[in-house]
C-alpha cells in the first residue's frame, strides 16, 4: 500500500452521531470510547455516552457474556442521551456483532475485524453460520477489515510479540473512526504518552496502529465519505467531560472546602460505586481521609464516628450495601448528625446485575429503616449534575444536621458529558460553626428555623455530654422513654426533614407550563424525557416535564403543578417507585411508565408512551 | 503540657445521670475504677471520649462526665475507629460487653486490632448477655443453660485474649472487677499504650450470670488459680508463692519452686516479646487443670498506628503537592473553552 | 389480729374490672399480675393484658425509670383492650403511684405501700410532698396499707430473712385483690409450689403472705364491698391464656408438623423478640432446632441455607435487627426460597425505646430492600392470632416458595388473653414434597397456578444445579444478564407475590357493611378499633371495620370495601404508613389516627377520631 | 459404603457453564484439584454442596457439579453452618476469598470456627479484590498501592492462620494453587477432618495483583522459602535439605543441619498438639526473615463438633421425651374448658 495522495472524496456536515464500539472485554473497547469521548468534546461537541460492560467477572475471551460496549453520542446541538440507534458501529468479533447490531440504523456503517470471524470465533458466539455471509447484514453498509493483520503490518518494525500488537488493533479501529469524523489524534497522542510513560515503545505501539487505521480509510476506497460534526453552542465556559463518579467525588472535596470541615468517607468497595472511593482517595492534598472498611456498616458507621468528631462525613455504597447500611442511618437520624450517604444504584434484587443500572432504591431510601425514620433523599439527573447534588447534600446535612441519602445510578456514575466548570465564587458557600459556648449549652436544643440541634464536637471544653441511640428528651437529649416526648421527638425528627422544604425551588416545567400531560422524572432518565419532549412539543404536543431533584421533601408546588396537567405520567428504571409516593401523597392519578431491563430509556420509548396517552386524552 | 490542665477529682468525671446497673453488678466497681484512672492521667476532660456499643456494659458512657456515643449493638469499634481518625487528638476509650464486642462485632473488633487504632478498649466480659436477660454468649462455657439453652449450649467459647492476639493486637492485658488496684493498674498501662489497648475485664453479673468468676476470684483461691504477670519478673504464683511456670518442649509446663528448681528455671515475663505466639501460650493457660488464669499486660509491643499512618500520608502529601486548590481541582485533566 | 367471723359486707356483681399492679422492677409486679392474669382466666373470664416495664436494663430501685407495670382487664362479656381507665391500682412505691395514678378513674381503689412512702423514697421518685400528705389523693378511695410490716408479721415463723421477707410482699397484695374479687388461690398455690420446687420453705412463705393478704381484708373491715365478675360467655372449647410470643412459637412448631418439615430458627437475642427463640429452644422433642447465631445476618443467612437444604426456616427480630436482615432477605427473594421472617416491633428510630410498642416497621417491610423485591407481609392482630399468623406465614411460604415477612409487635408480645386451643384436625395441613425427578428439572420452571419453583433439596441424586443471588434466567436458572429476561424475572417474582390473593380472604366489615366510616386497621390496634366501633355503633353510628392480616398482597375487594364508607380513618402507632399504601395503591382519600408514644391506643382515642370524622360528616 | 456408589471421574464434577475467570487465574487450578480430589471421596456426588459468597473465588459453585449455592458477599459460612446443621448428612464446602471470608465476613468466619461447624472452607488468598477490580484487602501487605489506596495503604494485614487458630480452629492448613500435588493432598486432608476444616489456599491475581506469591513459588526459591509440614516428620526444609527449625527459649530459630546440629534437635510437627500455640508459633514464621512459610497441615486436632452436639441433644430429648405430640403442646399449662 503506497502512500500516494488522498483521493477527493465526499465530506458531510451532519448535526449529529452515534459510533459504539463493542468487542470483548480484552479488546479495550472502554479506553477507545473514552478516547474518541474526550477528543470529541474538546473539539466543542455536546455529548453523552454509555459505557455497558460484563459483570465484574472476566468472561472467556470471544463469548457472548464478554462482549463489552462504549456508545458516544456527539452533536453540535444540545443533547441528551446517548442515541436510541447507532449511525456506526465497530464489531471486532462476532459476540459483539451479535449482541449490538439490532442497535444499528438501517444503511448505518459497521466495521467489522474480519480476522476474528474464524470458525472458532463463530462457535464462542455461538452462531452457526458467518453473518459476513448469510446476507444478514445486507441492510447495512458493511467494511470488513483486517483489522487484526493490518495492525500487526503496521507495527512490525517495533519488535513486539504478537500479544502485544494484537492489543493495539482498537487504535487501528480508532483511527479509522477519526478519520470518518475528521478529527485530530493530537489528545490521543497525548493520552498514550501519559499513560504509557515507563514503556515508549507501547505508546509508539498504539499511535502507529492508529495512524494506520487513519491512513486505511484515506489511502483506501474504503469510505466514500467522512463526516464533519460541528462544535455544539454550549453555554460560554470552560468544559471538561466528566463522569457522574468523578463529579461526585469532587463535588464532595468541593462542598468540604465550602464548609470548611475536612472530609472524611469510609466506604467498602462495590459496583458500581468503588470509582468515588478510588477518585478521592487521591485527593489527599485536601485533607480528604478515605477509610476502606471492613464491610459497610464499619463503612457507615465510621463516617458517623467522623461527623460525631466534625468532619464532613460521606459513605458511598450500591443497593446491597446500602441494605446493610439501614441499621446505622437510624443512628444518624437518632443522634441528628450530618452525614451524606450515597447510593450508587444498580440492577436487583439481591446481587442482581452489578454493573447493570437501575433506580429502583427510591423507596428503600425513603423507607428502608425501622421505626420513623425520614431523611432527605436527593437524585442527580445527569453525570455533571452529580456535582451539584454533593455539594447540595452536604449543605443541607450539615444545615439541619441530618442524614442526606443521595441516589445516582450506574449509567449516571459511568457515563459522561460535557461539563462547565464553575468558577470557586459560584458555588454555595456554608462555613460551618460548631458549639463552644458552654452556658446555656443543650445537646438537643434546637435552631427554630432548620430545627437543628447544635453539633458539638468533643475536645471542646465544657460541652461534655452523651449522645446514643435510645430516645432522648426534648432539649436535654437525656434518654427518655416518656409517652408525650416520644411522640414530639419522632414528630420533631420529621418536622425537620418537612422543613427543608424552604430550601427547595418551586418546580418550573420545562416545555408547557401546563397542558395535556406532565412527564414527573428523576435520576438518570433526565435525558432520555428532555429528548422526548423537545420531540413530542416540536410535533405539537402541549406537554411538559418536571425532573424532581428533591425526593424527599417534595418541592412545595408539587401538586399543584401536576394539577395543571390532563395526564402525569412518571417514567422510572423500576416498577413503579416515585409513582407510588406521588399518589400516595398527592392522590393524584399518575400512571408508570417502567422499564426494568438494567438498561436507560430509549428516547423513542418515552414518546411512544406519551402518544400512546395523548391518543387516550383525544 | 499539663501546666494550666486543671486538677480532676473522681468527682470530675462523675456525671448527674442515675446509674441503671443492678444492685451488685460488677459494673459499679469498673466505672469506679475508670473514675478514678482518669484524673491521673494528665488529659483535659473534654478530650475524653467513650464510645459504646449495646449492652449493660455499654451504658457506660452515660456515667462518664465526658464526650460519650452510646452507639448500636457491636460497632462501638467502627464508630471510634472514624473518630480516631478523623480526631487524632482525642482520646477514645470503648466501652464494651462480650456479646457487643465478641458476637456481633466481632468483626469490627478483630478489624480495629489488626489496623492497631489508637484506641483503649474495655470489654466487660460476664459470659451472658445481661441486657437482654441471659442468653449465652461467645464466651459462655459450653454445656451452658441459659434462656435460649435450656438444655445447654453447644458452642465452644472464645478464648478472649487468644482471638485478640490472633487479630494482632499489639496490647492485650486482662484484670478483674472486684481486683481494684490491679484493675487501676491495668488501666494505666492500657491508658499508655499507642495503638489498640485491648483490656478483657473479667466482670460478675450477679442477675444472670452469678458467680461466673468466682473459681478464680474467692479470697482462698485466687492466689492459685490465677497469676498476676509483671514485665521482667519470673512466673510465679500460688498462696505461698511456690509455683511457676517454665517451657517443656513445645509447651508450658507447672513446676512446683524448691527442690531443685527455682525461679531461674521459670519464663521470665517479657510483654515486649516480639512474637506474640509467646502471648498468645500465656493466654491459653486458662482452664486448663493446673495452670493459673493469667492477669495483667501479656503483651504490649509498639507497631505503627493506624491513624499515625493515615495523618502522615496526608502530611507528606500536602507537604509535596502544597494545599489542595478547589479552583486546580476542578480544571483538571482536558478542558476547553467556550465563548 | 386474731382470727374472727369475718363481718358480713356487700357484694356487688360487675361486667367487668381493671387492676394495674405497679412497684418497682424488683416488686415482682409482672408475676403478681401473671398470676391475677391465670386465676382470672381459669375462672372463665374473657380478659386482656398489658405488661409495661422499663427498657431492659435496671434502674436503681424506687426511681422513676424503674417503675414496672401490669394491667389486667377481665369481664365477663367479651373484651378487646386491657381497658383505657383502671379501676384498682396497686402501687409499691412513690415513684409507681407518680406514674401511674393519672390512670385511676375517679373514686377508684388505690391500695398504696405505706413502708415505702418514707422521706428517702419520696426522694428517688422526686416528689416533694408525701401525696398520702397532699389531699392530692382525695378523689380516690385509699387504702394505705402497711404492707412490708404486714408481710414481716405474717412470716416470722418462717425463719427467713428481712430481704427475703420482703419479697414475698407482692403476694400479700394479690391476696387482697383475691379477696377483693373473690377469687380462689388455688391455682397460684399450685404454680408457687412448681416455681419452688426445691425451696419448699419460699412457696410457703409467699402462700403464707397472700393468705395475709387476703385474711387482712377479710378481717379488718378496709373493704366495704367486694365484687364479683362471672365468667364470660366464650364459644366452647379448651382455652389457656396466651401470649403473642409463646402463640407465634406454638404457630411455627404446629406449622412444622403439618408441613412435615424440621423447624429450624437462626435468630440473634433482642427485645421483644427473644422470648420466640427461647420457648422454641424448649421444643427439642419436636425436632426444633434453634441456632443463637453471632448476630441478625448470620441468623437470617443461616436460615436461608437450612432452607436450602429442606428445613422449614424461621428467623425473628425486631427494628434494628430487621434493618440488618435486609440484605439476606434479598438473597431469599432471588433464590426463591421459603422463609420466614418475624419483626416483633418496638419504638423507635435505632434503639429507640426496646420495650415500648410500635407499629413503624411497615413500610420497612414492605419497601425496605435495595431493587424491586417483593414480599408478602402477614401481621397479627392479638395474642392468640399471633398462632394463626404463624402457620399462614409458613403455608404461604412452602407454597408459593418465597419469604413471608410476619409482623407483631411489642404489645402483642408481652401482652395476653384467653385462647381456644384448636385441635390438630382443625389446622390447615400442607405437607410438602421436594422434588426428586431428574427428568425434566429445571431449577427456574414454574407452578403455572403458584408461580413457584420446585423445592429441590441437595442430597437428590441427578437435581444437582447452583442458585444464588445474581439474576437468574427463566426456568434455567443460570446466570443471565439479558435485559428483557430481567424485566421479565422481575415481574415474575412480583407476580408471584400477587397471586397469594387468590388465598387471602375478602373483608367482611365488622359492625355496618357499608355507612359513614370504615375504620382499617392491622395488627395490635384491633383490640382499641373493636372496643370502639362497639361503642360507637351502641350510640347509632354507621361504622364499620376491617382488619388486615394479609398487608402484601392486600385483600381483593379492599379499594371496593373502602368506597362503601364517606370516610376512612387508619388508626397506627406510627405517623401514617398503611394509610400511604392504601392513597398510593387506590387514590382513596383515606386519613390517619396517629399515635407513637410507645403505648397502644385507647379505646376512647380511637372514639373521639370516629366522632370527630362523623361530626365533619354532619 | 460405596458399595453402589458410581465410580467417579474427574468430569462427573464438571459442569457446562462457561468458566469466567480470567486467562492465567489461579482459580483455574484450584478447581481442577478440586474436581480432582471429590471422585476420590467415596461420596455420592448429590451428597456435595459448595457455598460461596461473592467474589472471583466465590463463582467456584457453577463450576462444579454438585449442588451448589452462590450467597452474598461475605456471609457463606453463615449460610453453610444452617446447611450442615439442619443436613448433616451433606458434605458442605466452602469456596471464599481474602475479601469474603475476613474483611466483608470475618464474623461468620471466626464464629463458624469456634462452633467448630463440620465444613471446608477453602479461602483463596490472592492478597487482593478481584471481582471489583483491585482494591486492597486485609491479607494485601502494609503500603499496597492498589485502586483505594494510591499513596499505599497504612493498614497492617491479618495473618489468616494466626486468625483462624485465635478463633479456636481445630483443623488449619495451608496450600497453593501452584502446587498441584501438595493442594490435592491437602484438600484430602481437609475432607477427612470432623469439624471446620480451614484451609488457606494462596493464589493468584494475575490481573491485578500478578506475582502476589512469586516470592514463595518461584522454582528457585520454593524450596528456601517455604517449608512442608508433615506430621510426625521433623522441620527440615531448603533446597538441599540443609535447614531445620528448633525451639530456642520461648521462640522458634532457624539453623543450619550439620555441625553437630541434627534431624534430632529439630521441632518434629506434630499436627494433633493439644495447644494450638504450637501451631501458631508455626504460622508466625510468615514474612519473618531467614524462616520459610509453612505449608501443609498445621493443626488437625479433635473436639466437639457442632451439628454432632445439635443432633445428639435432639436424640437425647426425643428419646428421654418420646416424639412431641403437637396436641399435647398445644394444652400444656392451664388450660379450663367453656362448654
Ligand atoms: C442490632 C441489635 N441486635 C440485638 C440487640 C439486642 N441486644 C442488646 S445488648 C445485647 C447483648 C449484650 O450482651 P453483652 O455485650 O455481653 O453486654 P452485657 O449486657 O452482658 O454487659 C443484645 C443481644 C440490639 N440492641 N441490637
Ligand atoms: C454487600 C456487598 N458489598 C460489596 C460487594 C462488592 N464485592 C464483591 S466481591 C468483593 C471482594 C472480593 O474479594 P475477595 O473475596 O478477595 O475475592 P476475589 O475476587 O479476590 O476472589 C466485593 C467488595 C458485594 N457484592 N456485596
Ligand atoms: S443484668 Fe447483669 S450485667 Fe446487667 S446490670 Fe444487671 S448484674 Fe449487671
Ligand atoms: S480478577 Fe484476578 S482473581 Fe479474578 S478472575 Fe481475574 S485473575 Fe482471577
Ligand atoms: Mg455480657
Ligand atoms: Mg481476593
Amino acid at each position: 500500500m503506497a502512500t500516494t495522495e488522498a483521493p477527493v472524496r465526499k465530506r458531510e456536515i451532519l448535526e449529529q452521531a452515534v459510533i459504539r464500539f463493542c468487542g470483548d472485554s480484552g479488546d479495550g473497547m472502554q479506553i477507545t470510547g473514552s478516547q474518541f469521548t474526550n477528543t470529541a468534546a474538546l473539539f466543542g461537541n455536546d455529548l453523552a455516552t454509555f459505557p455497558d460492560f460484563p459483570a465484574e467477572i472476566r468472561a472467556p475471551a470471544g463469548t457472548l457474556p464478554g462482549v463489552s460496549g462504549f456508545q458516544v453520542n456527539f452533536s453540535s446541538s444540545d443533547i441528551y442521551t446517548p442515541g436510541d440507534v447507532v449511525d456506526v458501529l465497530i464489531a471486532m468479533n462476532p459476540a459483539a456483532l451479535k449482541m449490538n447490531i439490532a442497535d444499528l440504523r438501517p444503511n448505518g456503517i459497521l466495521i467489522v475485524n474480519t480476522d476474528n470471524f474464524k470458525e472458532v470465533d463463530l462457535k464462542k458466539a455461538q452462531i452457526k453460520v458467518s453473518p459476513l455471509e448469510d446476507h444478514s447484514l445486507d441492510g447495512y453498509r458493511l467494511f470488513a477489515v483486517e483489522l487484526t493483520k493490518l495492525t500487526r503490518m503496521a507495527l512490525q518494525e517495533l519488535g513486539l510479540d504478537a500479544k502485544s500488537m494484537d492489543r493495539c488493533k482498537n487504535f487501528f479501529a480508532l483511527g479509522m473512526c477519526y478519520w470518518l469524523y475528521n478529527r485530530t489524534m493530537d489528545a490521543t497522542y497525548k493520552w498514550l504518552d501519559d499513560k504509557f510513560k515507563g514503556k515508549p515503545v507501547l505508546a509508539e505501539a498504539n499511535k502507529r496502529a492508529m495512524r494506520a487505521g487513519y491512513a486505511y480509510c484515506d489511502a483506501t476506497e474504503a469510505f466514500q465519505t467522512s463526516y464533519e460534526i460541528p462544535p455544539a453552542k454550549l453555554s460560554p465556559g470552560v468544559y471538561r467531560n466528566m463522569s457522574g463518579n468523578t463529579a461526585l467525588a469532587l463535588g464532595f472535596v468541593a462542598a468540604s472546602q465550602q464548609a470548611k470541615l475536612p472530609l472524611f468517607l469510609g466506604s467498602y468497595p462495590i459496583t458500581p460505586a468503588s470509582d468515588i472511593l478510588h477518585e478521592l482517595s487521591m485527593f489527599k492534598e485536601f485533607g480528604v481521609v478515605t477509610f476502606q472498611a471492613e464491610d459497610e456498616i464499619a463503612a457507615v458507621t465510621s463516617a458517623i464516628g467522623a461527623a460525631y468528631g466534625g468532619s464532613l462525613a460521606l459513605t458511598t455504597t450500591s443497593g446491597p450495601g446500602m441494605a446493610l447500611k439501614t441499621e446505622a442511618i437510624g443512628l444518624a437520624i437518632a443522634t441528628e448528625l450530618p452525614l451524606v450517604i450515597c447510593d450508587i444504584q444498580r440492577g436487583g434484587p439481591s446481587t442482581g446485575l452489578p454493573t447493570k443500572t437501575e433506580q429502583a432504591d427510591l423507596l428503600q431510601a425513603l423507607f428502608g429503616r425501622n421505626s420513623e425514620a425520614p431523611v432527605p433523599v436527593l437524585a442527580a439527573s445527569t453525570p455533571g449534575d452529580c456535582f451539584w447534588v454533593a455539594v447540595e447534600a452536604c449543605r443541607i446535612a450539615v444545615k439541619y444536621m441530618v442524614p442526606v441519602i443521595v441516589l445516582s445510578d450506574g449509567y449516571l456514575a459511568n457515563g459522561a458529558e460535557p461539563w462547565r466548570i464553575p468558577t470557586v465564587d459560584q458555588l454555595p458557600k456554608f462555613p460551618v460553626t460548631f458549639r463552644t459556648e458552654p452556658e446555656g449549652f443543650m445537646p438537643y436544643a434546637r435552631d427554630p428555623q432548620t430545627l437543628a440541634r447544635p453539633w458539638a464536637v468533643p475536645g471542646t471544653a465544657g460541652l461534655e455530654h452523651r449522645i446514643g441511640g435510645l430516645e432522648k428528651q426534648d432539649v436535654t437529649g437525656n434518654v427518655n422513654y416518656e409517652p408525650l416526648n416520644h411522640e414530639k421527638m419522632v414528630r420533631l425528627r420529621a418536622a425537620k426533614v418537612e422543613a427543608i422544604v424552604q430550601d427547595v425551588p418551586d418546580l418550573v416545567p420545562a416545555g408547557d407550563p401546563d397542558g395535556d400531560l406532565l412527564l414527573v422524572g428523576w435520576g438518570s432518565t433526565y435525558g432520555a424525557i428532555t429528548a422526548a419532549l423537545r420531540a413530542q412539543r416540536e410535533k405539537g404536543a402541549r406537554i411538559g416535564h418536571v425532573h424532581l431533584r428533591h425526593l424527599n421533601p417534595l418541592p412545595a408546588n408539587m401538586g399543584e403543578v401536576m394539577k395543571r396537567y390532563k395526564r402525569v405520567v412518571v417514567p422510572e428504571m423500576n416498577l413503579g417507585q416515585l409513582v407510588w409516593v406521588l399518589r400516595a401523597k398527592y392522590l393524584v392519578e399518575a400512571q408508570g411508565l417502567n422499564k426494568v431491563q438494567g438498561k436507560p430509556f430509549m428516547q423513542h420509548e418515552i414518546e411512544a408512551k406519551i402518544e400512546e396517552v395523548l391518543g387516550e386524552i383525544r | 503540657m499539663t501546666a494550666t490542665l486543671p486538677v480532676y477529682s473522681k468527682k470530675d468525671f462523675q456525671t448527674d445521670q442515675e446509674v441503671r446497673w443492678c444492685p451488685g453488678c460488677g459494673d459499679y466497681a469498673i466505672l469506679s475504677a475508670v473514675q478514678s484512672v482518669f484524673p491521673e492521667l494528665g488529659i483535659p476532660r473534654e478530650k475524653f471520649v467513650v464510645v459504646s456499643g449495646i449492652g449493660c456494659s455499654s451504658r457506660f458512657p452515660y456515667y462518664m462526665n465526658t464526650f460519650g456515643f452510646h452507639t448500636i449493638h457491636g460497632r462501638a469499634p467502627a464508630v471510634a475507629t472514624g473518630l480516631k481518625v478523623a480526631r487524632p487528638d482525642l482520646e477514645v476509650w470503648i466501652a464494651t460487653g462480650d456479646g457487643d464486642a465478641l458476637s456481633i462485632g466481632g468483626n469490627h473488633t478483630i478489624h480495629m486490632l489488626r489496623r492497631n487504632v489508637g484506641l483503649k478498649v474495655l470489654l466487660f466480659n460476664n459470659r451472658i448477655y445481661g441486657l437482654t436477660k441471659g442468653q449465652y454468649s461467645p464466651t459462655s462455657e459450653m454445656g451452658k443453660r441459659a434462656k435460649s439453652t435450656p438444655y445447654g449450649s453447644v458452642d465452644r467459647p472464645f478464648n478472649v485474649l487468644s482471638l485478640a492476639l490472633g487479630a494482632e493486637a499489639t496490647f492485650v492485658a486482662r484484670s478483674v472487677d472486684v481486683f481494684q488496684p490491679h484493675l487501676k493498674a491495668t488501666l494505666k498501662h492500657a491508658a499508655a499504650h499507642r495503638g489498640t489497648a485491648f483490656v478483657e475485664i473479667l466482670q460478675n453479673c450477679n442477675i444472670f450470670n452469678d458467680r461466673a468468676w468466682e473459681h478464680l476470684t474467692e479470697k482462698e483461691v485466687r492466689d492459685d488459680q490465677t497469676i498476676g504477670l509483671e514485665h521482667g519478673q519470673p512466673l510465679v504464683f500460688g498462696k505461698n508463692r511456690d509455683k511457676g511456670i517454665r517451657m517443656n518442649g513445645l509447651d508450658l509446663e507447672v513446676v512446683p519452686l524448691g527442690n531443685g528448681i527455682s525461679e531461674k528455671d521459670l519464663i521470665v515475663h517479657d510483654a515486649g516479646h516480639p512474637n506474640p505466639a509467646y502471648a498468645f501460650l500465656l493466654s491459653r493457660m486458662d482452664g486448663r487443670p493446673g495452670f493459673p488464669t493469667p492477669l495483667g499486660v501479656l503483651r504490649a509491643v509498639d507497631a505503627p498506628v493506624y491513624e499515625d499512618g493515615m495523618s502522615e500520608q496526608l502530611r507528606q502529601i500536602i507537604a509535596k503537592k502544597g494545599p489542595g486548590q478547589l479552583d486546580q481541582l476542578l480544571h483538571a485533566g482536558d478542558t476547553w473553552e467556550v465563548r
